[in-house]
């Protein structure tokens, strides 16, 4: 099958939905004459004009605002958030307006819009460019998160998310857009929204992971095959609401978890995943659940500081090796 | 001078200001739950500037919202039924006083945020230009929201790519207890215009026609294609900020005084009567009209059923 | 003892606070002409002018922004956001200025400056001014969030905030505003931050709690007591980083783990309360960790809808009897 | 004129210049990790405001922030060091090029949060006013950052309580990719004065004798408690975004033709040779200086330790 990057997947998706449909039209900073500051969108302004793939100003409150507005209006935009770290800017619009309307309405509207939201470590990024905030959307009824962690996914899960009546907020790894991998060419292709994968069967232990971060869980599995260990790989895709029955069902053949994300470990999206399996399949455990993220400080310019926080392929090894 | 015009824009604020009487009551009496900020006294700019706007044209609402909601078209009984809290208001009682809305009017959301509204009703003409219609949107907004940072970037916006909407200020001098002066950099609102290149107009806001005529120069504007305007509608918040406020920080008289002076209604009604445009009679039979719709908006609201429990899940996500 | 309420034990805290440091000013909304929108400030701008108890435009931006810088200009000041559902506005700069600023910058300055947000509930306060947002400070490196549930701990948590040298979010409910419960006649009360509190011993199971769900959490025991269960109940006074050794060691003791909170179950802070379980103390489990917390909806209107999110005394009740 | 003082405009241009070449030359080459945004080209703006000011008074920066810190008096050897991730730099390698900041001189940091030193610079300010210092807060920010709704709340909120805080607007004529005028509501931000009824004008910013004195006056007004201003700085971007950028939205012409006709070190340098205030030689004998200077930063910053992985904890909680 053809390899393509992650960015040049999204790309593909965001083309051949506004094809279809022409009540897309993407807004953001830079997407112009730049294509995005990854590249994202390269082409599009060509093919679409700037009157569908917009050059908003510094403004990112009135982007999400916008957004929102012109998905009441009919329309089935897309925001870019240049960088997720961003996304404090326009929290109230996300989590008051955006995630709330259809409900405290009373359904009288759909609000069919995605959030595109570049994150995570890139080098030296620092404090304010580098982060990973997926968790705090997890407790905010009316929104759905999805997180790609593969070309292929990347491209099947944003048209979903494009196609889906209600919002979506699409992580994109950072480090992920240049890695290339398959990807079908079919222009069907959707992964849907919810459903968690079982990317490698074991028996032994389940990791679950997303993102980034399923690179070292794969990593990780890899070595510990070789060590003796039989580890089952859960790509989660979707982070909130996550596919409780996928994770449980995998605990309950392989009777321990590890949990790993980019994210800082305390408050991060593990919490939730650890809670909800030690509430519905607590008897199946036979080890504790362990988290694995990034350490608790913001994020460290130096790149030695920035190694010493980023979570590594070997904390997954050695929190594996520590359930036994 | 236009009759049937003169009609409409007495009905229209003579039914808000009922709704809102009725309210009040039963807001006090604990029967509507929630907060409630009642619109009384500001009749004359929500029915002016929707007198201007058809069912396609979009207006975002805030917390102070039943006028708005009551001139651009949405009926009085799902209203009441929703400040109630029953199932068989607008918003299946999720919503309440603060999340009334009619989206089969273009009345896209009351919104307990302040300044919440501006860059979604930017959004919403955005909307309308990239489909190539002619339809507007129009954003009411305080004196206190206009100090929030989203009506800078949403004015910023909508003047940079000339679209279709209009910042209606409601400028009560009140924002809570707190008088505009004190936390507003410059009295008049409207000369904020002069940072976004596009008109700024000051209107009495309490004369139903000044109001009618000074927005449809800024909606036929926007229609155009020629962009978005603010206008400042002066007013007078005459009540309370919300249904039982204590009013400690003004005295009833300033509060009656300006109300003597200045009530919408009143001030029409005369106006009318001395010119003739309307007589004591048709003035008194709408009146009644308008009162009963009201009574009978309360009794649909008082015997519709609340929603059951199992309500709770609807509507949250449509797959 | 003299009992005062919960509103009037935080006038205390600032009063004595801000007559020993006039470094502290108090910013936010509708503060000198009604004292706050819960009279939570009442007689503080008669006492100490309208220079230090400052009303501000309807900016929440502006209010934590010019706080933060204040801070680093030497003062110590607190901003009240009227409703934590106002956060959402000001979440870039509490997550990427306040939190970071000492950290990023090395240590060269201290952010002394409290966060006051009123939260929880409130009769039919609907969607946007009801909910309980705390989870989302868990996972931010640098801040420090606290949550009292009673009028003593109100006063000597929030005299602790203004005298820490971190940026400290203080969460009280609004419906704890008007409960009066004794408070000593103490210049000196101090609660620690930091510390969890045991308030009722038990053996059979821990209940852990804080804010307003504390009083439910209480009323749970009592009912379960009386059919005979012993149990322990915790309140968590500081939620942020969460004092993991007093409900490690509960645990340890009683075996059984329920967390209770008004937010919503799904993505709040029970899933951290929970994780750190699982990972540290699995072995001494008995029974599930089960979560109480609200539905996952945004917060209904009506009544009847609102009972319904909302989680009860009797979701404790049988939370705990289905461990046994 | 006065020579001093005009010794000290090239000097602290020439240091920015100079170390900026170096940074950019150690970006490319990656041994200076992360997005470095260089200030070349609008060296007068920092130099000619920062004179004005005392190590008492404060500045907010941004994400092109060297210049700033430099000419606010901060040291190029623990700057060099922080740029290079460097244990010895100011912020002990945890911040970097965007995060630089210094304390000791008023520097209260580069921001990587575009617009996100308005409310700083603000409640900075309201703190002095309250301390009743006659200290000042000056706030750079680009025309960009002039569309983020902070620029409209601090401004609101520094007009109102007359609060000491200069808004200098760097404006560059690009945001990133986006020439300004395709996204800001008017051609000059100082027009936008006007709805914060204060003070706003335009400075050719790179003629560094007139940001001096035009900064000086609305400095001064601060001091004096009149207020805050808006004071625009016409310059342009010479290079790219940032290190590395392709730049394929702009030709090189028009970058050339710019730098050429705007360049403020040279138009400086030509004419206080021409006016005889400065002698070639001492020019000469300055730029050696600093030349040394820089060399030795580097030197420093090269040959300090990177942090060890156990600091990673360091400055978190002062608790
Ligand atoms: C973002 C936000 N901040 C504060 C509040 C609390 N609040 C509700 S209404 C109001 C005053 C609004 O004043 P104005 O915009 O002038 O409208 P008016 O009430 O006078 O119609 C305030 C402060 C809120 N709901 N939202
Ligand atoms: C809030 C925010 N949005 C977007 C960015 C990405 N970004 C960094 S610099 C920049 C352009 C800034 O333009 P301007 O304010 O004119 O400053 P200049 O770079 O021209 O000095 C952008 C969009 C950011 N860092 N922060
Ligand atoms: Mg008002
Ligand atoms: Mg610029």
């Amino acid at each position: 099958m053809r390899e393509i990057t992650f960015a040049e997947a999204t790309l593909e998706a965001m083309k051949e939905e506004m094809e279809k449909d022409d009540t897309i039209f993407i807004m953001g900073e830079d997407l112009a004459r730049q294509g995005g500051i990854f590249g994202q969108f390269k082409g599009l302004p060509e093919m679409f004009g700037t009157e569908r793939i917009i050059d908003s100003p510094i403004s990112e409150t009135a982007i999400v605002g916008a957004v929102i507005g012109a998905a009441l209006a009919g329309m089935r935009p897309i925001a870019d958030m240049h960088f997720a770290d961003f996304m404090g800017i326009t929290m109230d619009e996300i989590f008051n307006q955006m995630a709330k309307i259809r409900y405290m309405f009373g359904g009288q509207t759909i609000v069919p819009m995605v959030i595109r939201a570049p994150d995570g470590l890139i080098r030296s990024g620092a404090a304010q460019h580098s982060q990973s905030i997926e968790a705090w959307f997890n407790g905010i009824p009316g929104i759905k998160v999805v997180a790609p962690s593969n070309p292929a996914d990347a491209k099947g899960l944003l048209k979903a998310a494009i196609q889906s009546d209600d919002p979506v907020i699409f992580f994109e790894n950072k480090d992920l857009y240049r890695q290339s991998g398959e990807v079908p060419e079919d222009e069907n292709l959707i992964v849907p929204i919810g459903k968690a994968k079982v990317v490698k069967e074991g028996n032994d232990v389940t990791i679950v992971s997303y993102s980034i971060m399923m690179k070292k869980a794969l990593e990780a599995s890899e070595i510990l095959e070789k060590e003796g260990y039989s580890v089952e790989v859960v790509d989660l895709i979707t982070l909130s609401p996550f596919d409780e029955e996928t994770v449980i069902e995998s605990v309950k053949k392989t009777h321990r978890l590890l949990i790993a994300h980019e994210a800082v470990k305390r408050g991060g999206l593990g919490g939730e995943i650890a809670a909800v399996i030690a509430e519905k399949a607590i008897d199946y455990l036979d080890a504790p659940i362990i988290r694995v993220g990034a350490k608790f400080t913001p994020v460290p310019f130096s790149p030695t500081l920035e190694n010493a926080y980023r979570p590594k392929t070997i904390d997954i090894v050695n929190g594996i090796k520590s359930m036994f | 001078m236009n009759k049937e015009l003169y009609s409409q824009f007495y009905k229209t604020m003579f039914k808000i200001r009922t709704f809102e009487k009725r309210i009040e009551e039963f807001s006090m009496k604990g029967e509507v739950p929630g907060f409630v900020h009642l619109y009384i006294g500001e009749e004359a700019i929500a029915t002016g500037v929707c007198a201007n706007l058809t069912k396609n044209d979009y207006i975002q609402s805030t917390h102070r919202g039943h006028g708005h909601t009551i001139a651009k078209g949405a009926k009085v009984d799902k209203m009441m039924a929703e400040l109630f809290g029953k199932r068989t208001g607008y918003c299946k009682g999720k919503g309440g006083s603060m999340h009334i809305a009619d989206f089969s009017v273009g009345m896209l959301g009351a919104n307990g945020i302040v300044g919440g509204g501006f860059t979604l009703a930017t959004g919403a003409a955005l909307a309308e230009k990239i489909k190539g219609t002619n339809n507007v949107s129009v954003v009411f907004f305080g004196d206190g929201a206009s100090n929030r940072g989203t009506f800078h970037e949403a004015l910023n916006m909508a003047s940079v790519w000339k679209l279709p909407v209009v910042f209606v200020c409601e400028n009560n001098e009140w924002a809570s207890t707190t008088p505009y002066l004190t936390t507003t950099s410059v009295k008049d609102i409207s000369d904020r215009a002069v940072g976004y290149g596009i008109p700024g107009v000051i209107v009495d806001g309490n004369d139903v026609e000044k109001v009618y005529e000074e927005s449809a120069k800024a909606i036929e504007r926007a229609r155009k294609g020629e962009g978005p305007s603010i206008v400042e509608m002066k007013t007078y918040r005459i009540k309370g900020h919300f249904v039982g406020d204590p009013e400690m920080y003004r005295t009833k008289d300033e509060v009656k005084e300006r109300f003597e002076l200045t009530d919408p209604i009143r001030r029409f009604k005369e106006k009318v009567l001395l010119e003739g445009v309307l007589s004591e009679n048709e003035i008194n039979k709408m009146e009644e009209e308008i009162i009963k719709e009201i009574d009978d908006a309360v009794k649909f609201a008082m015997e519709s059923p609340f929603p059951s429990e199992e309500e709770l899940f609807e509507d949250l996500y449509v797959d």
